[in-house]
């Protein structure tokens, strides 16, 4: 099983990037589950949500503590919350940011998701963008199901945008 | 059958759309939002023919949702917590006139402190209105359980509304597989929902919700409690029923290793999937554990409960929910008839995660007693 | 034991209660001094004087609005 | 108006001799027809009508508790809607303390989305299942139970609730007050209600013999000095516009009222001119 925790801000898309990656991981022929923790707080606020992915059906309903992978949606938030936490040893951290990020303990990748999300979206929002990213980065879910997900995530026009932003940022990787 | 995934709350939404209530009144409340948004589209767009009433509290949402059923046609709603308080006198009176409504109960705190977080509380605190209350594990189970509700809710034996209670956020946000079945399965499996015995018709006029004098009012809830004792078959028998047609069976109580089991957990909803992992878990270092999912609470399942721990040593007993002075409502309730060595554990509340440790914790003080009942997780004074 | 919910599937049965015996005082109608203006019949919160004028002595209570009603006086409230 | 010949409530029922709301419901339901469902609040309508296992009602009834009846509503009529039965006339009775005070919540969601249904608020001033305690409804001056007069109280020190124009501001087509005492008012009233597609509010007054202190047979007696000195108006608000159904052709003096009832028998000269002054108010507003 892998476990895999978003860090967002209220209103960025952690909680929709958490459930996309769940439900290509289940197009991939996988069991998956995806699932926010849920506060009260309001737009711009830090946010979290967890996906497993796994081979067999998932038993657990607890939160991620020790997550393989850590995907960061604003860098911002490395000033206010410590994403690391919990991290596996050989763990991965994937951070929107458009400079470098570096950690003594841990392998950390950045993208300019923001960069790729203003060329194809015209808005600041980049959590298919940083989907795109971690297929390629990670190999745990197929560009192909991701973007079949997004696509139904946003119908129409928008959904097509954030499909080629991520592929975008897939090929970057 | 069609695999996708989903929340429990959508998987929710999907049962009722292929039930077809005819009448859903509903009233927003965070966990449970999300359901009344999907009936709403759904209604909106044509693919659930029902009137969608906008009600201004959950207490008009119980009982419009009751009037509308002894107008004598199929309904859902659906709420949770405070909005279940609210909602606490209909209760009475929508199992008190036999009405089969089904209602999904996302499980939530209650105030005070304010707390949006899962625990059992909010149901709990409504076991005696005469409702069936059933308390699923995940998302498959709460879709399941809505069609299996209406079978049990409708029959003509029972005729009590059933209340099928769901984790808050831990379900209710949880993105995970769900078969859905077909529309002529699920109307196949159903039937259309017939009123025999009350209902509003200027062409057979009744009166219902009448007064009834101590000289009727102890027959009145006695024929509840008998037919409180006929759903006891009858949600076996349908569950069976529902296994042979689409694979998936369902009981009163799902027992998991308890055959050989030293120490049996008892739990009910979504944390019996983390106890199962916990389980494996000791089952794997060489420790006879097993759970004991308490799928119907009310009617309460005592017999089926001592068959399967009859040859454990001990019980332990994990309640998210707490009865001030005595304890956990399934363990004060276990304890009535059931005899066997059983500890209590509060665990849960507020939203607090059920992380495996407190189960293993549970385990170990059930071998190891201090206390008769123990809130894991406590933090002592900071 | 009971109907199920404690419905009632028999319109109207109250009539097996019959409330004559509340009565203290009987009203009394002589039919030649009434006008026909039906007064009675539409306060009576029994709705036991017929289109008749009858008055169904086995629901009256006595309470005596026909007899104050009665723009003729042609009811007279007699002590059972 | 050709008055309807059948009883739909039926003799037998509990409620005192000289009740007011039997009558005001007897002359509803002969306007309504058979082809009506009743949804009761809890009051003194619904314990003397259905004491198990016997039904006073000849048309299909319902009730399920105090504060709802507009919600039970509510779901009735989408239900029968759904069952092709749109034409049946669906009529709710509360009492004031049903209607005014703890129903108020469900009564307005009931009014504010428009459901084909008519409330008749059957107002006898206060809470007279349970003993004559106060209601928003009660009267200004009135002694109950629990706005007693005594040495330091006049008893209800607050006018009465104005529910007929808290259910106008709702917007709704039809909203009418009433009285048992003029039948044919109320009738017309009750038969424009049923004809209105959505919501209609009728607000009927119905002196109450125990609660106010009367001999039973001066329930209608009591009714008209209400109207005949001001102290309750009849009108109707129709799709907006206001119209006075009813003008005493002389005001009398209140005192004639409030002295021919034991609830205001404690009021001293100074409390009824000040009721005096209150009513003239409320009539040159009216335009009585």
């Amino acid at each position: 099983m892998i476990e895999i925790r978003f860090h967002g801000r209220g209103g960025q898309g952690a909680v929709t990037a958490a459930e996309i990656l769940a439900k290509a991981a289940f197009k991939d022929g996988k069991y998956s589950q995806a699932f926010p923790f849920f506060g009260v707080e309001r737009r711009g606020a830090p946010v979290m949500a967890f996906t497993r992915i796994d081979a067999e059906p998932i038993n657990l309903r607890y939160q991620v503590y020790n997550p393989d992978y850590v995907v960061v949606l604003d860098d911002g938030l490395l000033s206010v919350v410590d994403v690391y936490f919990g991290l596996k040893e050989n763990g991965e951290v994937i951070i929107n940011t458009h400079e470098e990020v570096k950690s003594e303990n841990h392998t950390v990748f950045d993208i300019d998701a923001t960069g790729i999300a203003l060329e194809y979206l015209g808005v600041n929002i980049v959590n298919t963008i940083i989907l795109g990213y971690f297929a390629k980065r990670t190999g745990e879910v197929s560009i192909e199901s991701l973007l079949e997900v997004i696509k139904e995530t946003f119908p129409g026009p928008i959904g097509e945008k954030n499909a080629a932003a991520a592929q975008k940022a897939y090929d970057m990787a | 059958m069609a695999k996708e995934i989903m929340t429990t709350n959508r998987a929710v939404a999907e049962a009722v759309k292929l039930a077809k209530p005819k009448v859903v009144p509903v009233y927003p409340i965070t966990p449970q939002t999300t359901i009344s948004e999907y009936l709403a589209q759904f209604v909106a767009d044509g693919d659930l023919d029902a009137e969608y009433i906008r009600v201004e509290s959950e207490h008009s949402a119980i009982s419009a949702t009751l009037g509308a059923s002894e107008a004598g046609v199929r309904v859902f709603t659906a709420t949770s917590s405070q909005g279940l308080m609210l909602m606490h006198e209909i209760l009475f009176a929508a199992a008190g006139m036999r009405s089969p409504i089904v209602m999904a109960n996302a499980n939530r705190a209650i105030s005070a402190p304010l707390n949006i977080w899962n625990d059992q509380q909010d149901s709990i605190a409504q076991r005696d209105a005469g409702w069936i209350q059933i308390y699923v594990e995940n998302a498959q189970e709460a879709f399941d359980t809505i069609l299996q509700s209406y079978r049990i809710a409708e029959n003509e034996e029972v005729m009590l509304p059933v209340m099928v209670c769901l984790d808050g956020f831990i379900l209710t946000h949880t993105v995970e597989p769900v078969d859905l079945l077909d529309q002529k399965d699920v109307d196949t499996f159903l039937g259309p929902y017939v009123p025999k015995f009350a209902y509003l018709d200027p062409e057979r006029p009744m009166s219902l919700g009448n007064f009834a004098d101590p000289g009727y009012y102890t027959e009145a809830r006695y024929d509840m409690q008998v037919a409180m004792d006929k759903s006891m078959d009858l949600i076996k028998e349908v569950g069976a029923e529902f296994g042979e047609k689409f694979g998936r069976d369902y009981g009163l109580v799902e027992p998991y290793l308890c055959e050989d089991a030293e120490i049996i957990i008892i739990a009910m909803g979504s944390m019996c999937s983390t106890v199962r992992h916990v389980v494996d878990e000791l089952r794997a270092k060489g420790e006879k554990v097993g759970l004991l999912k308490v799928r119907s609470y009310r009617p309460f399942p005592f017999e089926e409960i001592d068959e399967i721990v009859k040859n454990a040593d001990k019980l332990a007993v994990l309640d998210k929910n707490f009865s001030f002075g005595i304890g956990g409502a399934l363990f004060a309730d276990l304890k009535t008839k059931c005899h066997k060595e059983a500890y209590g554990f509060i665990l849960g509340l507020g939203g607090r995660d059920v992380i495996p440790e407190y189960i293993e914790e549970a385990v170990e003080l059930t071998k190891n007693p201090v206390k008769e009942v123990t809130w894991l997780g406590l933090k002592e004074d900071e | 034991m009971v109907s199920m919910g404690c419905a009632i599937s028999e319109p109207g049965s109250s009539r097996k209660n019959k409330t004559g015996g509340w009565r203290t005082f009987k009203p009394i109608l002589d039919k030649d001094a009434c006008v026909d203006c039906d007064n009675c019949i539409m306060f009576c919160p029994e709705g036991c004087i017929n289109k008749d004028h009858d008055i169904d002595y086995d629901y009256c209570k006595g309470c005596g609005i026909c007899n104050v009603e009665c723009p003729v006086q042609a009811i007279k409230m007699e002590i059972e | 108006m050709k008055i309807p010949e059948e009883e739909l409530l039926a003799p037998g029922h509990r409620g005192c001799a000289g009740c007011g709301a039997s009558i005001g419901v007897r002359l509803a339901l002969k306007v309504l027809g058979r082809n009506t469902v009743v949804v009761c609040a809890t009051g003194c309508l619904d314990v003397m009508t259905s004491p198990y296992p016997e039904t006073a009602w000849e048309v299909p009834w319902i009730h399920v508790a105090f504060e709802n009846a507009g919600a039970v509503a509510s779901g009735v009529e989408r239900a029968l809607k759904t069952q092709g039965k749109e034409d049946v006339n669906i009529v709710a009775f509360g009492g004031d303390g049903g209607t005014a005070d703890i129903g108020l919540q469900s009564l307005s969601g009931a009014m504010e989305r428009g459901h084909n249904m008519t409330y008749i608020c059957y107002d006898n001033e206060a809470y007279m299942n349970t003993g004559i305690q106060r209601s928003g409804a009660t009267p200004f001056g009135a002694s109950t139970t629990t706005s007693p007069a005594g040495n330091l109280s006049f008893g209800e020190d607050k006018p009465k609730k104005n529910m007929a124009f808290i259910m106008a501001a709702h917007g709704i087509p039809y909203v009418a007050t009433a009285s048992i005492a003029y039948p044919e008012d109320f009738m017309k009233k009750v038969k424009k209600a049923a004809e209105t597609k959505g919501p209609a509010y009728i607000h009927l007054q119905q002196p109450c013999t125990t609660g106010w202190g009367f001999k039973p047979d001066q329930t209608i007696q009591l009714g008209r000095l209400a109207v005949e000195t001001g102290a309750w108006g009849l009108f109707e608000i129709e799709n907006g516009e206001f119209r006075v159904t009813y003008r005493p052709q002389e005001r009398k003096q209140v005192i004639e009222y409030l002295s021919a009832q034991k609830r205001f028998k404690h009021l001293k000269e100074e409390q009824i001119n000040e009721i005096q002054e209150f009513v003239d108010n409320q009539c040159e507003e009216l335009g009585i």
